[in-house]
């Protein structure tokens, strides 16, 4: 490929630059935590931090810096991590533009980079790399088991909307690669939209019998409780995005009953994630999210890794990697042939625990699901 | 020499001091750093021609500073994916040469500001102001949704473009050209400023009923002006996006507008080196500031404040005292 | 498409368009009476809601959140008034653009130092909730046709209160010529200080009533103040009554913008399409109309002199 | 008799319902000082702004110099040679007073679309500019800010720009508004030698000065021209007097 000679050449011209790697392994950690969104950094970091400080390792060093949600400021800190901190492996990012305009920059400077939240279909097909892995989900990972969920649960004609931008096309894309009913109705809104009125005139009139969203952030929470206002009671079916801890608390009741997708609950029968969610909430004074408990995970991967092989030997290291032998919080975690998860995604309903608002796993939507990209990447 | 020519000198010296010493200390970050501060110092001189210079307050010149990246991105997108930019009416190929894209940066961006500047010059004041923002949000607006170009996820170049003779993946060598770019847009303002386009755009700012009394028309002046100030405002967003290797909407949001008026009003309204030590200051305040504290945000604003409110003239008027009429 | 959903999105325009104009017009009167732009606008209807979610949160009574709502705002705008704003009255608007951009900054990080990144909750009363059925069989949020209610409420007393009052003829006096009301032995500070919070709590209302029903976040107010500023000059900046006009006519814009145009190119476009060109036309819809109309109208709808 | 330099005929413009001028004939003839007198608010502004460019009439017709200027905008009729003094100092006030007359200069030259030139070095420019300084008496404060000059001085350098505009009449709006009883004295003795440069259309208040220089006198009250003559003739008409007579009984 013609790409990958331009790739070898600036791999080459950034070895060039690199210099000899002391004992043990830096991981630089670029994350959202000032400003819209902060709150998915914090649970990253948290959730990453507490997986390092059980491992009690004096080996591993991380340095975190805050890209406040900008493309251009991740880009310059990945720049500095990498050029003045010298750090062997980045993670941290939430968002899938930044994402996009980091990793294939750390990647090609032979720096391994972790995701443990976007995963972009670019970076899962032919954008792929042996570098690149990703601990959470490629994109489309969640919409696909709603879609799966919707056949089974019998509804057959939902309504679906999503921003329009690449993250909400992707995701309604991966809603209709399962769902085998009809659509009622396609909407793209604005990105950052908070009034869904129209919206909801539009469902109301369609004459759907179920609606499918991915809002992520403060869309979500303004839409669901514009949903509950407006007094329609078809079912509702969303990704985990809106449904986290962090969030759930500010929709409250309009969410109860709610089922929504994730590739974890706290509720998972598992020793590792029972021992993570009580020493999350007792270090933190918090239930953990899905993004802590990706953090998690990304930490104990990264950790694994460190055990089995020197960070100086990328082939060993990657190896190391790739084999995923860590405790997941998730049970069941393997890596697929482009180095995104194998994993199964559930199906949860938003309940009510005393005054906490929480999720509860009531099926698995998907089993072992990889992604529709995998086949595109050739490593 | 005058007190501002000797900050001037004192200014470019420390702009080029920081990175050299950097390179011999193997500090590439603040070689980045600094090429940063360059290249929004390129975009302050290119606003600073249409507000201090023209007093047209634009809130929107994101929109030029995200179209110059754009041009780059796309150009180059075609180049490394191999696919032509278009083939009718005839093939045009995308290229990787930053003598190409910077030409095409520059003109896309001119024409835009000359369109968008005939239609919001026809309002004055505040209304001026508004309308620049609304052109500013619609391009916003209309990248977030051009998904073939990437949409809000923006465009990955995965290697800079090149330029002949240099290896642009060098930090110091990729600072090398930002720095000259800077001089020489420094340049040609610098002598804009006192040719006679010059002499009668900044006496229009001061009174357009002179301009008229003398023959001459103020709208002319402030629409050429504005074309120009956008066509180096892109030119600074071709380099931005090189540096960062990316392009995405974030670069015409109105916070970026906000941001280059910053470094104008920093430094210091009118004077061709002020955008300059604005964005120099700006990008010493963002990295110190942001590792003191999470909420940094907080001390910047009382800092922006505190030069509003108490250093009227930004640091030039500080430091430099009253502008000197030159002849 | 039926005319029933028509009619209903016609009223979400228009409920849209009243909480427009709550922002709206507190903007375009401190423009007017003291010719400022003040960035800011966002951060107190942003500091209405929080304080309404923190009282409710405390109290659970949505009338005392409210109240609390608008005692907070303006309080925030009397203090930034007296401190800050004041010193701007005489600069030129680009300085004022600048210190309220820093406010702006000041305020979302220091709202989020004291609460946290996470969004707040705040709901609607529950006597407000569900739906009231309307003529021809409309079913509409009883909470949203309450917001049409406060909005044109706020709306008329506010006409009252500058065509009749002496505060609003000071107002009035203060928009045509700032030295007459000097002249006339009028304490022109504390008129300033009384607009500005007046427009501040206005802000604070609106923040509040539409947090009820969307994010309690912070940056929650910048999207709005682009929008109210669009508002304002579309309808002529210093003109309430042209920001009640604005406020709707971009309400009814966005709203049915959003609803038409998707449909309109479906008609002529494949139906993936047609989604995609006209939801990116859709979000650009308020800012061609503003365009549109300064370039007939220089100074707005309501923008005599 | 030649043509007159300025031929005003006509001229109507209402705002609304008022109307500020009505029906205007006037006339500027080379070699004099034409006045134009009325009480406030009789719309004198009004007329000038009309003459100018700067309000365009309902009605009525503007010849400059044998054509037919109506439909051309302010800065077209200055490139005509129509140079304008304003009743508000309307000078570049951060520039030097040199940088003011350079830029009248440079107007009059047209070439302003020039980016890479050093205009204050430029010579041509430089010899028109001290030249109409050297006439007002400005040239030791050539380098002076403008806004550190006197009232009289700005007064002195309006004139000066407009004298670079090689003007073929001068519209003077209220030139010795603000002057003290020396400046005026002074500023007079300059105008009565400029009319020989080119005409004067004189709008002014001081009377003293209006009758010591002007050779014909036009009478303005409510935006119509009630009276038009000499000194004399001006002096004697009754319709005059009363208009005046009751302005200051006010």
């Amino acid at each position: 490929m013609k790409l990958k000679h331009l790739l070898v050449t600036a791999t080459c011209t950034a070895l060039l630059a690199a210099t000899a790697q002391a004992e043990g392994v830096k991981v630089g950690m670029i994350t959202t935590l000032s400003g819209g969104g902060a709150g998915l950094g914090i649970d990253v970091r948290d959730g990453f931090m507490l997986a390092v400080e059980q491992a009690g390792r004096s080996d591993l060093e991380v340095v975190i810096e805050d890209d406040q949600r900008k493309p251009d400021v991740a880009v310059q800190l990945a720049d500095k991590m990498i050029q003045s901190e010298k750090v062997d492996v980045l993670t941290g990012i939430i968002w899938s533009n930044l994402a996009m305009a980091v990793v294939p920059a750390t990647v090609a400077q032979n720096k391994f980079y972790l995701s443990p939240n976007a995963g972009p279909s670019a970076l899962a097909g032919k954008g792929c790399h042996k570098n690149y892995f990703n601990v959470a989900w490629q994109n489309d990972n969640l919409h696909e088991a709603a879609g799966a969920y919707a056949n089974t649960a019998g509804l057959g004609n939902s309504f679906i909307l999503a921003p329009n931008y690449p993250a909400g096309k992707d995701a309604l894309t991966g809603y209709k690669r399962f769902y085998e009913g009809a659509l009622a109705g396609e909407l793209y809104t604005k990105l950052g939209q908070t009034d869904y009125a129209s919206e909801i005139a539009q469902i109301r009139a369609s004459g759907a019998d179920s609606v499918y969203f991915f809002l992520p952030g403060g869309m979500g929470i303004s839409f669901l409780k514009q949903y509950a206002d407006s007094g329609l009671d078809l079912p509702v079916v969303g990704p985990a995005f809106s449904f986290d801890q962090g969030i759930l608390q500010a929709v409250g009741a309009a969410a109860l009953g709610v089922r929504n997708t994730s590739q974890w609950s706290k509720d998972i029968d598992n020793a590792t994630n029972a021992a993570f969610v009580e020493s999350f909430a007792a270090k933190y004074g918090r239930l953990p999210s899905l993004y802590a408990s990706q953090g998690f995970d990304t930490a104990n991967l990264l950790i694994s890794a460190m055990d089995k092989a020197d960070v100086a030997d990328q082939d060993a290291f990657r190896a190391a990697l790739q084999a995923a032998d860590f405790a997941s919080t998730r049970g069941d975690f393997a890596f697929g042939p482009n180095n995104h998860p194998i994993q199964d995604i559930y199906v949860r309903e938003v309940i009510q625990e005393g005054d906490v608002f929480t999720n509860k796993i009531i099926s698995v939507g998907l089993e072992d699901r990889g992604d529709a990209y995998a086949a595109d990447c050739k490593m | 020499m005058t007190r501002e020519s000797f900050l001037n000198a004192v200014l470019m010296g420390f702009l080029l001091v920081v990175p050299l010493a950097a390179w011999a200390l193997d500090e590439p970050f603040i070689i980045t750093l600094t090429t940063r501060a360059v290249i929004f110092a390129i975009a302050g001189v290119g606003l600073n021609l249409a507000l201090g210079f023209g007093g047209l307050v634009s809130f929107g010149h994101a929109a030029f500073f995200g179209l110059g990246g754009y041009a780059m991105g796309i150009l180059a997108y075609h180049a490394q994916t191999y696919t032509p930019l278009m083939d009718w009416p005839f093939v045009i190929e995308g290229t990787k040469s930053m003598l190409v894209i910077w030409p095409v940066a520059i003109v896309a961006s001119g024409l835009a500001a000359l369109a968008i500047g005939a239609l919001s010059l026809r309002t004055s004041g505040v209304y001026f102001i508004m309308i620049t923002l609304a052109f500013g949000q619609m391009f916003f607006y209309f990248t977030i949704s051009w998904s073939a170009y990437g949409g809000e996820d923006g465009l990955s170049i995965y290697v800079r473009n090149s330029f002949p003779g240099l290896n642009t993946m060098d930090p110091i060598q990729f600072f090398a050209i930002c720095y000259g770019v800077l001089v020489l847009v420094l340049a040609g303002v610098q002598r804009l400023a006192h040719a006679s386009f010059g002499l009668a755009l900044r006496a229009a700012r001061q009174n357009e009923e002179r301009l008229q009394a003398v023959g001459q028309v103020p709208y002319r002046l402030y629409l050429t002006a504005f074309a120009i100030s956008g066509a180096i405002t892109g030119l600074a967003g071709a380099l931005f996006a090189d540096l960062n290797r990316f392009v995405s909407p974030s670069m015409l949001s109105w916070q970026t507008s906000g941001e280059i008026m910053v470094f104008v009003i920093l430094g210091g309204v009118g004077r061709v080196y002020g955008p300059v030590a604005g964005a120099a200051l700006f990008i010493l305040l963002e990295h110190t500031l942001g590792g003191l504290s999470p909420y940094w945000h907080v001390y910047l604003g009382a800092i922006l404040l505190g030069v509003v409110l108490f250093a009227r003239g930004g640091i030039f008027g500080l430091l430099a005292g009253r502008e000197v009429a030159h002849d | 498409m039926s005319w029933i959903l028509l009619v209903e999105q016609a009223l979400n325009g228009l409920q849209f368009g009243v909480m427009l104009f709550l922002m709206a017009a507190g903007l375009t009167l401190i423009f007017g009476v003291m010719g400022l732009i003040n960035l800011a606008h966002g951060s107190l209807y942003m500091i209405g809601a929080f304080a309404a979610a923190a009282v409710a949160a405390a109290t659970g009574s949505f009338v005392l959140a409210l109240i609390a709502s608008l005692a907070a705002a303006a309080l925030a705008g009397v203090l930034i008034e007296a401190t800050i704003i004041r010193r701007l009255y005489d600069r030129d608007h680009l300085d004022q653009v600048l210190a309220t951009f820093a406010l702006i900054l000041i305020f979302s990080e220091g709202t989020r130092w004291a609460f946290g990144s996470f969004p707040l909750f705040l709901d609607r009363p529950e006597a407000l909730s569900g739906t009231v059925s309307l003529p021809f069989g409309i079913e509409y949020s009883r909470y949203r046709l309450a917001l049409i209610g406060v909005g044109l409420a706020v709306a008329a007393g506010l006409f009252w209160m500058i065509a009749k009052t002496r505060v609003g003829i000071r107002i009035r006096a203060g928009e045509n010529d700032r030295e007459m009301i000097a002249a006339l032995g009028v304490d022109i500070s504390r008129l300033y200080t009384l607009v500005f919070a007046l427009g501040a709590a206005l802000a604070g209302l609106a923040g509040a009533l539409i947090g009820a029903i969307q994010s309690v976040q912070v940056g929650m107010g910048e999207p709005v103040l682009i929008l109210a500023f669009v508002v304002i000059v579309i309808g002529g900046i210093g003109s309430v009554q042209g920001a009640l006009v604005g406020a709707i006519l971009v309400g009814l814009t966005d709203t049915l913008g959003g609803f038409l145009l998707p449909k309109a190119f479906a008609l002529f476009l494949s139906p993936a399409t047609a989604t995609s060109v006209g939801s990116s036309l859709a979000s650009m819809s308020i800012y061609i109309l503003m365009a549109g109309v300064l370039l007939v109208r220089p100074k707005g709808l309501f923008g005599g002199a | 008799m030649t043509d007159p330099i300025l031929k005003v005929r006509g001229l109507t413009k209402s705002f609304g319902g008022l109307v500020a001028t009505r029906d205007v004939d006037l006339d500027l003839h080379a070699g004099e000082i034409h006045a134009l007198i009325g009480p406030n608010g009789a719309g004198k502004s009004t007329l000038v702004q009309l003459i100018s460019g700067a309000l365009r009439p309902d009605t009525g017709s503007v010849h400059f110099d044998g054509q037919d200027v109506s439909a051309l905008t302010t800065a077209a009729r200055a490139r005509k040679g129509m140079a304008r003094t304003f009743q508000i100092s309307s000078l570049a006030m951060e520039y030097t007073v040199l940088q003011n007359v350079v830029l009248g200069a440079l107007g009059r030259r047209g070439d302003v679309f020039r980016f890479f030139n050093r205009v204050m070095k430029d010579q041509q420019l430089l010899e028109v500019a001290d030249k109409a300084l050297a006439q007002v008496g400005l040239q030791d404060v050539r380098a002076f800010r403008t806004s550190d000059l006197s009232h009289g001085q700005r007064r002195q350098l309006e004139v000066a720009v407009a004298l670079t505009m090689e003007p073929k009449a001068f519209l003077m709006d209220e030139p010795m508004a603000g002057l003290g009883a020396e400046g005026s004295q002074q500023l007079q003795g300059f105008l009565d030698q400029l009319r020989h440069q080119a005409p004067i259309l004189l709008i002014e208040h001081d009377m003293d000065a209006v009758f010591a220089l002007a050779d014909r006198i036009s009478v303005l009250v409510y935006g119509e021209i009630i009276a038009t003559g000499t000194v004399d003739e001006i002096r004697g008409n009754p319709a005059v007097r009363e208009a005046y007579l009751g302005e200051s009984a006010e």
